[in-house]
């Protein structure tokens, strides 16, 4: 992903760029073998040993084509043809089959059908010596971001020659950030094949770094190393770095557990609703989060290509989706079973069943795939040793975003007042002139349609398939209950505390316990308030 | 005497366990006595599914007892029948001996491959059947004694109940799926060999236990007759419409349910431990709280605060199921799903529901 | 009056018409051979399971076009187990007892086999069972097409070690019996490799767990310790999906720490995004992008019977083809589909794997699997990037467990036993006759 | 005095709370000070408020005054931030809970009639009949002919003998009024307390009603909170008048009536 972004970067300063390549690589003219040309067919060959030496041949060329024929070779683009001239070729998907490029002369050489062509199949070894080899071509590219990406990754595991590479550039280098990033390149390969003083040196460079490459090297330089003075500095720097990871290791579990609780809160708002203002125990809620999860695979089939919008496209279609699902089983069942909440209970588990058939007969038992748009993958690095994953950010920002919309809905809108007033007190609301037939399906439509849209941030975390919503309908309601029935502050307190209190407990306890000892904790806890942490007064709370 | 004050004006009781009777008379005789290639030769099959069907049909009693009469809706008893069956299969295990695939003289087949050492303390005393069959008993009992007295102390009510038992429920779910339990983990304990000496797999045994779960049933069904028919069982009810009204004249609220609960427990061990040499399998999906919906769903179907009602609403929900998961596999979830919801909705009151209203119904 | 006819009714008629369905069924008409299809087609197995049905079913009908069996058509009788392990007992009792099937296909789960095992002894009837397994069994009754733990888990560990220079270990698991049994015998056979303890790490999860961001984490930190680290997953199927998510998100690549899976195969990846998986691996006796003549027939095939060109095809499949295969085979040389006759006649029988080799079903009813270690691809499918150099032989009882090493299962005689002891020379337990 | 003593020894075999009742200075309840405050808003405001031996009180008030509030605080129901609430000189009722409070022979009859609906009448009065309420001897309970006795002795005072086998459900709102003071009647209590008893009767009815306290007067000590000032007329002797919370005025109907801080309250309105 990362990669084929700059990919395209590259390709449009080529010119300049690869001029810069060749200065760059003058000191390669030891280690070139041979011309690009005798390299590339190796690339063909079905042993992936050969193609690795092929990668290196290639790389070392220096050749200022090299650069996207690797690139295509890693992002999966290169191809090989039986029976015609160029054997490799770049090919792209068309509709119809595919069009294919010339690597060398980047000739276009018109479209073939789908079998003409067979891909270039890759593994681990290969696409690592394929990041050494891009990184070393990209050490000089005029893109500082670049430049850093490749040092870093040479600083994964550092040939003679890249390391050699590094101290080239080392000596070039203005830019400041890169610079770090290089020292610290350069620092790691030290610790392995440095005279002792360049290894003090090195260690003392990367005393308090959280780099993993850092701490890796360390260990195993403390495992090895003979000179003492050089394994106690190591030492000293190792325990440096550990206290610092302590306390990003805190604020990671914090975040886990935060991001934990806005899945409970997504799943149980919707709940909230249907069972804390209308006091209907509604066992289909999870299925209505199935059938928003559902909504987004649907969405994402009908607009291929376009999954980074999908979502914004799914968001809504979901709501309305299960909104009206929701609003259907208000009418045809729930109205009849207003007051006596077990009831619904019965009725809506029978519902449940229903649904969940369903999606197996018509769409298909198997799970189905819902894709993560590019922005929503990879995470946010506060600093090497504690990143943030963008989906969880996402969901739990989204998760307050839902929130805080639905609070606005109750409190602010003509609807909301209707909705309390009905769940306060039906019989006056209804002496008021409000239709309370309406605001009872509007609002079960409400929660229904927030169902919908918590399936659709549950498709970018787990499987969407015909059982999802039963994994989450009980926590749900742990949830609501321990929030306090019919109060959306407490299910949004209800929920962050459980969340964060399963990852607290999850190192010391094992994931099992931790949800088995959350539970217990629940139904002690509904002993000493059996109202929930926000109690409210009003029809819901008496079931 | 009491019985039969028990089953005054309880037509539908007397029915069903003239019923009942026949059936147990009839059936084993037809089975072992009728030559196979007979037409009315009862396969061992159909002995072994009415025998767990007849287990069910005590569970759903025990729901009907607090469900219909006391009002609590409890969607944790599968986790009593669970806790029962789990007894009497650790007995069942310790009566392999070494006759597991390992031949280890103590440890069942699980222990022995996940390499234990020795046995776990809890499964001391297991060997013994009286022992287990108290345990069976007991450990539900307490269970819910000590459960219901927290919960009913604290005044938790209606949903609120029923959503805990259902954590509870669910909590002891993952709770023998931990293999560390040393219940076996997610495969249970199966692969049992003997009751009591008695070979499990011949048909006399199972015709045996089938008429020993017949038995149960009929006990469970008059002893639960005879609370309901007590002042003890109009308290119930009173409860049930009028709680506070009740403790005003003087009616300790709190402990009538735990005891009625907690026997309703009992029962339901009783159920669980008949039912698990008859399917041959015990796991902790028995604690799934869909399985406990489900069984609530019983009682509805075939009629809430009739105990009879309960039993036949157990019979023919499970006898639907085996039907239909053989004629149509893939729609059968569908039949079921509508089941519930027709009754909930048209048959607020079950089946039973269709005879003239009864008093305390 | 109305009141006690109703109740009749009720009662009476279920409990007739119990005894009826029995009856009749029994009284079945006897021109067809039987065939037991026994998979669940809902609950949480489904997803997995109901594949394998349709496969049955294609088998079948492929069986008639060549004009059935023994002179008789083959009739495929389908039930649903619903994911419920007793329901699995009652309903293999129902195929044997009520439709007298011949043979039966089925079950995934190890608990499902356990539940209906008994069942299969007592009535003496025939299971095919398709999916790799934790061993430990060897029953005269059932025919493990699956892989066992040293056709499958051993081998992948021996690559990772050999091939990719592995050090450190993570056995990563759902909590039941075949990731504890697989990570026990790995854990016994790493050590005997001379890997030191501290360089194992053991984690077990629920089911369908979805939250992975701790354990992912822990991950991270064990792998971070400068030795090549590698993550030996038996995670259940349905956990996957969140687990390799969690794993691209934090940034953990198959370059860095690679991931083995047993229980991921192209069925799973066609429910998951797989650009998060690119290069991690799983260990089969199966790949659908394995070419091989047979190969390419049988998917062919599978498109055509199940009209949809999308489908993949995996390794249980190909399991249920090879038993399927050996089972008719079996039945034509003993001339009779009576099991004792079948177990007999079946041993030593051969049949061409899918993916090139010979699958020969073995004196302990296992077969003999080539083991394959593919890399995912961004296309769902696998590039096989390691194989062992002919076929593996099963092993019921794996060599490092302390209780089964003494242990092999031989159904000939002079043995005829599942558990024999091959120090004291005694058959144990059960088995005992 | 001694009478009082022995209907409690019949009231409760055995029971200790009989020997400990000490009514020997004629005044059967004490409230003394109580103080109730819902989230900020004060329901009894330092109430003090005393019942005697066999006395018929009539408490009326305007709405919120905490008539209501103050028969939960007796019977249990609710428990005040401050204050004592005796039963005889020694009974520490808000140590007890609803049901000792209730065996102690302190009846409540609530706003809203709420009878069996699903038992018969009979049955009703069978329930709430005095004696041993503990589980198990409730299970094993058989009624005496004695207590069958007791039981249609109420039928009769409170008129409903024709309907005993019909289900409380099915009674008229003032059949249901009475059945509840007949299930106050049946626990023998020292003191009733009767909440709105009128709400909803007919004049007939009224009357009826009326009679049946008047006959329990001097039998039991009658607490009655009514909101018919002609109904109260009809039957008081004394009469409290709560406001905010506290006593406002207390003596004859005449009295108060006349008592210019009643008539302000009252006309306030």
């Amino acid at each position: 992903m990362r990669i084929t972004a700059s990919h395209h970067r590259g390709r449009g300063l080529a010119g300049a760029f690869f001029s810069l390549i060749l200065a760059g690589m003058t000191w390669w003219g030891t280690a070139a073998a041979g011309t690009l040309e005798e390299a590339l067919p190796g690339l063909a060959d079905r042993a992936f040993a050969v193609k690795q030496q092929a990668v290196q041949a290639i790389a070392a060329t220096g050749d200022s084509r090299a650069f996207p024929i690797l690139q295509a070779l890693l992002a999966g683009d290169l191809y090989t043809r039986e029976g015609a001239d160029p054997p490799l070729v770049v090919a792209r998907r068309t509709g119809t089959g595919w069009s294919l490029r010339d690597p060398l002369t980047r000739a276009d050489l018109g479209e073939v059908e789908w079998e003409a062509v067979k891909k270039i199949p890759l593994n681990n070894a290969l696409r690592t010596a394929l990041r050494g080899g891009i990184a070393t071509l990209t050490l000089s590219s005029p893109d500082p971001a670049v430049r850093s990406r490749a040092a870093k990754d040479l600083m994964r595991d550092p040939s003679p020659e890249s390391v050699a590479a590094l101290r080239v550039r080392l000596e070039q280098e203005q830019d400041a950030a890169v610079r770090t990033t290089l020292v610290l390149a350069v620092a790691v390969a030290d610790l392995r094949v440095g005279t002792p003083e360049a290894r003090l040196a090195a260690v003392s460079t990367l005393e308090g770094s959280l780099h993993p490459e850092a701490r890796n090297g360390l260990t195993t330089l403390i495992a090895n190393e003979t000179n003492a003075d050089v394994k106690a500095a190591a030492e000293r720097a190792l325990t440096a770095i550990d206290s610092r990871l302590t306390w990003n290791a805190r604020a990671e579990t914090l975040f886990f557990g935060l991001s934990l609780g806005s899945v409970l809160v997504l799943a149980a708002i919707g709940l909230a609703i249907t069972f804390g203002v209308m006091g209907v125990i509604n066992m289909a809620h999870g299925e209505l989060m199935m059938l928003g999860a559902y909504t987004t695979y649907l969405v994402q089939q009908a607009l291929p290509g376009w999954v980074d919008y999908s979502l914004f496209v799914a968001i809504p279609a979901a709501f309305i989706v299960s909104g009206l699902f929701g609003i259907a089983i208000e009418r045809t069942v729930i109205r009849f079973l207003y007051g006596r909440p077990l009831e619904t209970l019965l009725a809506t588990f029978g519902i449940s069943l229903i649904l969940q058939q369903l999606v197996r007969t018509v769409i298909s038992a198997q799970n189905v795939a819902v894709e993560n748009p590019s922005w929503m993958s990879g995470s946010l690095h506060i600093n090497p040793a504690l990143a943030l994953t963008y989906n969880r950010l996402y969901i739990l920002a989204f998760a307050l975003l839902v929130f805080v919309a639905l609070l606005l809905i109750l409190k602010r809108t003509a609807l909301g007042l209707q909705v309390r007033a009905v769940s306060q007190n039906r019989a006056m609301a209804r002496a008021m002139g409000v239709r309370s037939a309406r605001v009872d399906a509007l609002t079960f439509g409400l929660g229904a349609g927030i169902a919908g849209v918590a399936g659709v941030a549950l498709s970018q975390l787990t499987n969407v398939g015909p059982n999802m919503g039963q994994a989450y309908i009980i926590d749900s309601f742990m949830v609501v209950v321990f929030g306090g029935v019919g109060n959306l502050w407490g299910t949004l307190i209800g929920g962050m505390t459980l969340g964060v209190a399963n990852k607290f407990m999850e190192p010391w306890a094992g994931a099992v316990l931790a949800k088995i000892l959350v539970l217990v904790f629940i139904i002690l806890f509904i002993q000493k308030r059996p109202r929930g942490l926000f109690p409210q007064r009003g029809r819901a709370a008496d079931g | 005497m009491g019985i039969v004050k028990a089953l005054k004006g309880d037509t539908g009781g007397q029915v069903m366990l003239a019923v009942l009777l026949v059936v147990t008379l009839v059936v084993p005789v037809l089975n072992l006595a009728v030559p196979e290639t007979s037409f009315w030769h009862v396969s061992t099959y159909t002995v072994t599914l009415l025998g767990k069907y007849l287990t069910y049909a005590l569970l759903a009693v025990a729901v009907d007892l607090v469900w219909g009469y006391l009002g609590i809706l409890s969607l944790g008893h599968g986790a009593f029948f669970a806790l029962g069956g789990y007894a009497m299969g650790m007995y069942l295990m310790r009566q392999i001996g070494d006759r597991g695939v390992y031949g280890d003289p103590l440890l069942p087949d699980f222990m022995v491959f996940l390499n234990w050492k020795e046995l776990p303390w809890f499964w001391n005393g297991f060997d013994m059947f009286w022992f287990a069959a108290l345990m069976a008993i007991l450990v539900p009992g307490v269970l819910a004694y000590v459960f219901g007295y927290l919960a009913f102390r604290s005044r938790v009510t209606g949903v609120y109940l029923s959503i805990i038992t259902q954590a509870l429920t669910y909590a002891l779910m993952l709770a023998f799926f931990r293999n560390e339990m040393g219940f076996g983990g997610n495969n249970g304990l199966t692969d049992f060999k003997e009751l009591l000496g008695f070979d499990l797999q011949s048909d006399g045994t199972r015709a045996g236990l089938f008429i020993a779960s017949a038995a149960a049933l009929a006990l469970g069904y008059l002893a639960c007759r005879m609370i309901v028919t007590s002042r003890l069982g109009r308290v119930a009810v009173a409860i049930r419409d009028a709680e506070s009204r009740t403790r005003f004249i003087g009616y300790r609220v709190e402990r009538v349910k735990v005891a009625i609960f907690a026997f309703s427990a009992m029962l339901a061990g009783v159920a669980g431990a008949l039912y698990v040499p008859q399917v041959g399998i015990i796991n902790p999906g028995e604690f799934s709280p869909l399985n406990s919906i489900e069984l609530v769903i019983w009682v509805a179907v075939g009629g809430r605060a009739t105990l009879y009602g309960a039993v036949v609403g157990a019979l023919m929900v499970n006898y639907g199921k085996s039907t239909f998961t053989a004629m149509f596999p893939e729609a059968w979830l569908f039949a079921l799903g509508a089941l519930f919801v027709l009754v909930t909705l048209l048959l607020p009151r079950g089946i039973a529901g269709w005879l003239p209203a009864r008093r305390a119904g | 009056m109305r009141k006690r006819d109703l109740i009749k009714r009720l009662v009476l008629g279920s409990g007739l018409a119990l005894g009826l369905s029995a009856v009749l069924s029994a009284a079945a008409a006897d021109d067809t051979i039987k065939v037991g299809v026994l998979h669940s087609l809902s609950g949480t197995m489904a997803i997995s399971e109901t594949t394998l049905k349709d496969t049955v079913l294609m088998l079948v009908e492929e069986q008639n076009k060549k004009g059935g069996l023994l002179g008789k058509k083959l009739e495929a009788v389908v039930v649903d187990p619903a994911s419920n392990w007793p329901l699995f007992a009652e309903k293999a009792r129902e195929l044997i007892a009520k439709d007298k099937v011949a043979a039966v296909f089925g079950c995934w789960t190890s608990v499902s086999r356990k539940s209906v095992l008994p069942v299969f002894e007592e009535l003496n009837g025939l299971l095919f069972y398709p999916v790799q397994y934790e061993g430990e069994e060897s029953s005269k009754n059932v025919f493990y097409t699956g892989a066992a733990p040293n056709q499958q888990a051993i081998p992948a560990v021996d690559y990772l070690m050999n091939d990719l220079g592995v050090k450190r270990w993570v056995l990563a698991g759902t909590d039941y019996v075949y990731p504890r049994t697989t990570n026990k015998i790995l854990e016994a056979y790493l050590k005997q490799k001379g890997v030191a303890a501290e360089d194992i790490m053991i984690n077990y999860t629920p089911f369908g767990h979805s939250d992975w961001q701790s354990i992912v984490a822990d991950i991270k930190k064990f792998g971070g310790a400068g030795k090549k680290t590698a993550v030996v997953s038996t995670i259940n199927g349905d956990a996957n999906v969140p687990f390799y998510k969690e794993l691209g998100n934090q940034g953990v690549s198959a370059e860095d720490i690679p991931v083995v899976a047993f229980s991921v195969g192209e069925e799973e990846l066609s429910g998951i995004d797989t650009k998060p998986l690119v290069g991690h691996l799983a260990a089969w006796n199966y790949f659908m992008s394995v070419d091989t003549p047979e190969n390419a027939a049988f998917i062919k095939q599978w498109h055509a019977f199940i009209k949809d060109p999308k489908r993949v095809t995996n390794d249980p499949m190909e399991a249920h083809k090879i038993g399927f295969d050996l089972w008719v085979k079996a039945v034509e040389k003993a001339g009779s589909t009576a099991t004792d006759k079948v177990v007999k006649a079946i041993v030593g029988l051969e049949t061409p794997n899918l993916t090139g080799g010979i699958a020969k079903m073995l004196p302990n009813h296992h077969i003999t699997k080539p083991v394959l270690i593919g890399e995912i691809q961004d296309d769902g499918q696998f590039a096989v990037v390691w194989q062992t150099e002919g076929t593996v032989p099963g092993d019921a009882w794996s060599d490092f467990l302390p209780g089964s090493k003494d242990l092999e299962g031989d159904w000939t005689a002079p043995i005829n036993c599942g558990n024999y002891n091959i120090k004291t020379k005694t058959c144990l337990g059960s088995a005992a006759k | 005095m001694g009478g009082q003593v022995e209907r409690w020894q019949y009231l409760n075999p055995g029971k200790t709370l009989a020997e400990t009742l000490d009514i020997s200075h004629t005044t059967l309840l004490y409230v003394e000070g109580v103080t109730v405050s819902f989230d900020g808003f004060r329901a009894l405001n330092d109430l003090s408020f005393y019942v005697d031996v066999g006395e018929l009180r009539c408490v009326i008030g305007p709405n919120g005054a905490g008539k209501t509030t103050m028969m939960d605080v007796i019977t249990g129901k609710t428990r005040p931030d401050a204050g004592y609430v005796f039963f005889g000189q020694s009974i520490n009722l808000l140590e007890l809970d609803e049901p000792r409070i209730a065996q102690a022979g302190i009846g409540r009859k609530f706003q809203k009639p709420t009878v069996f609906e699903q038992h018969q009448v009979y049955e009703n009065l069978e329930l709430a009949m005095a004696g041993d309420k503990r589980v198990w001897p409730t299970l094993t309970a058989r009624l005496s002919g004695a207590q069958r006795d007791r039981i249609d002795e109420v039928l009769g005072i409170i008129g409903l003998r024709d309907h005993a086998w019909r289900p409380a459900g099915a009674l008229s709102h003032g059949q249901k009024q009475w059945l509840e003071i007949g299930m106050l009647l049946m626990q023998d209590p020292l003191l009733l307390l009767v909440d709105e008893p009128v709400a909803g009767m007919t004049h007939q009815e009224m009357d009826r009603t009326a009679e049946l306290l008047l006959s329990l007067e001097g039998k039991h000590s009658v607490v009655v909170v009514e909101h018919d000032m002609d109904f109260v007329r009809s039957i008081a002797k004394r009469v409290t008048v709560l406001h905010q919370g506290s006593v406002l005025a207390e003596g004859s109907m005449d009295e108060v009536q006349h008592d210019p801080r009643v008539v302000e309250v009252y006309l306030g309105e």
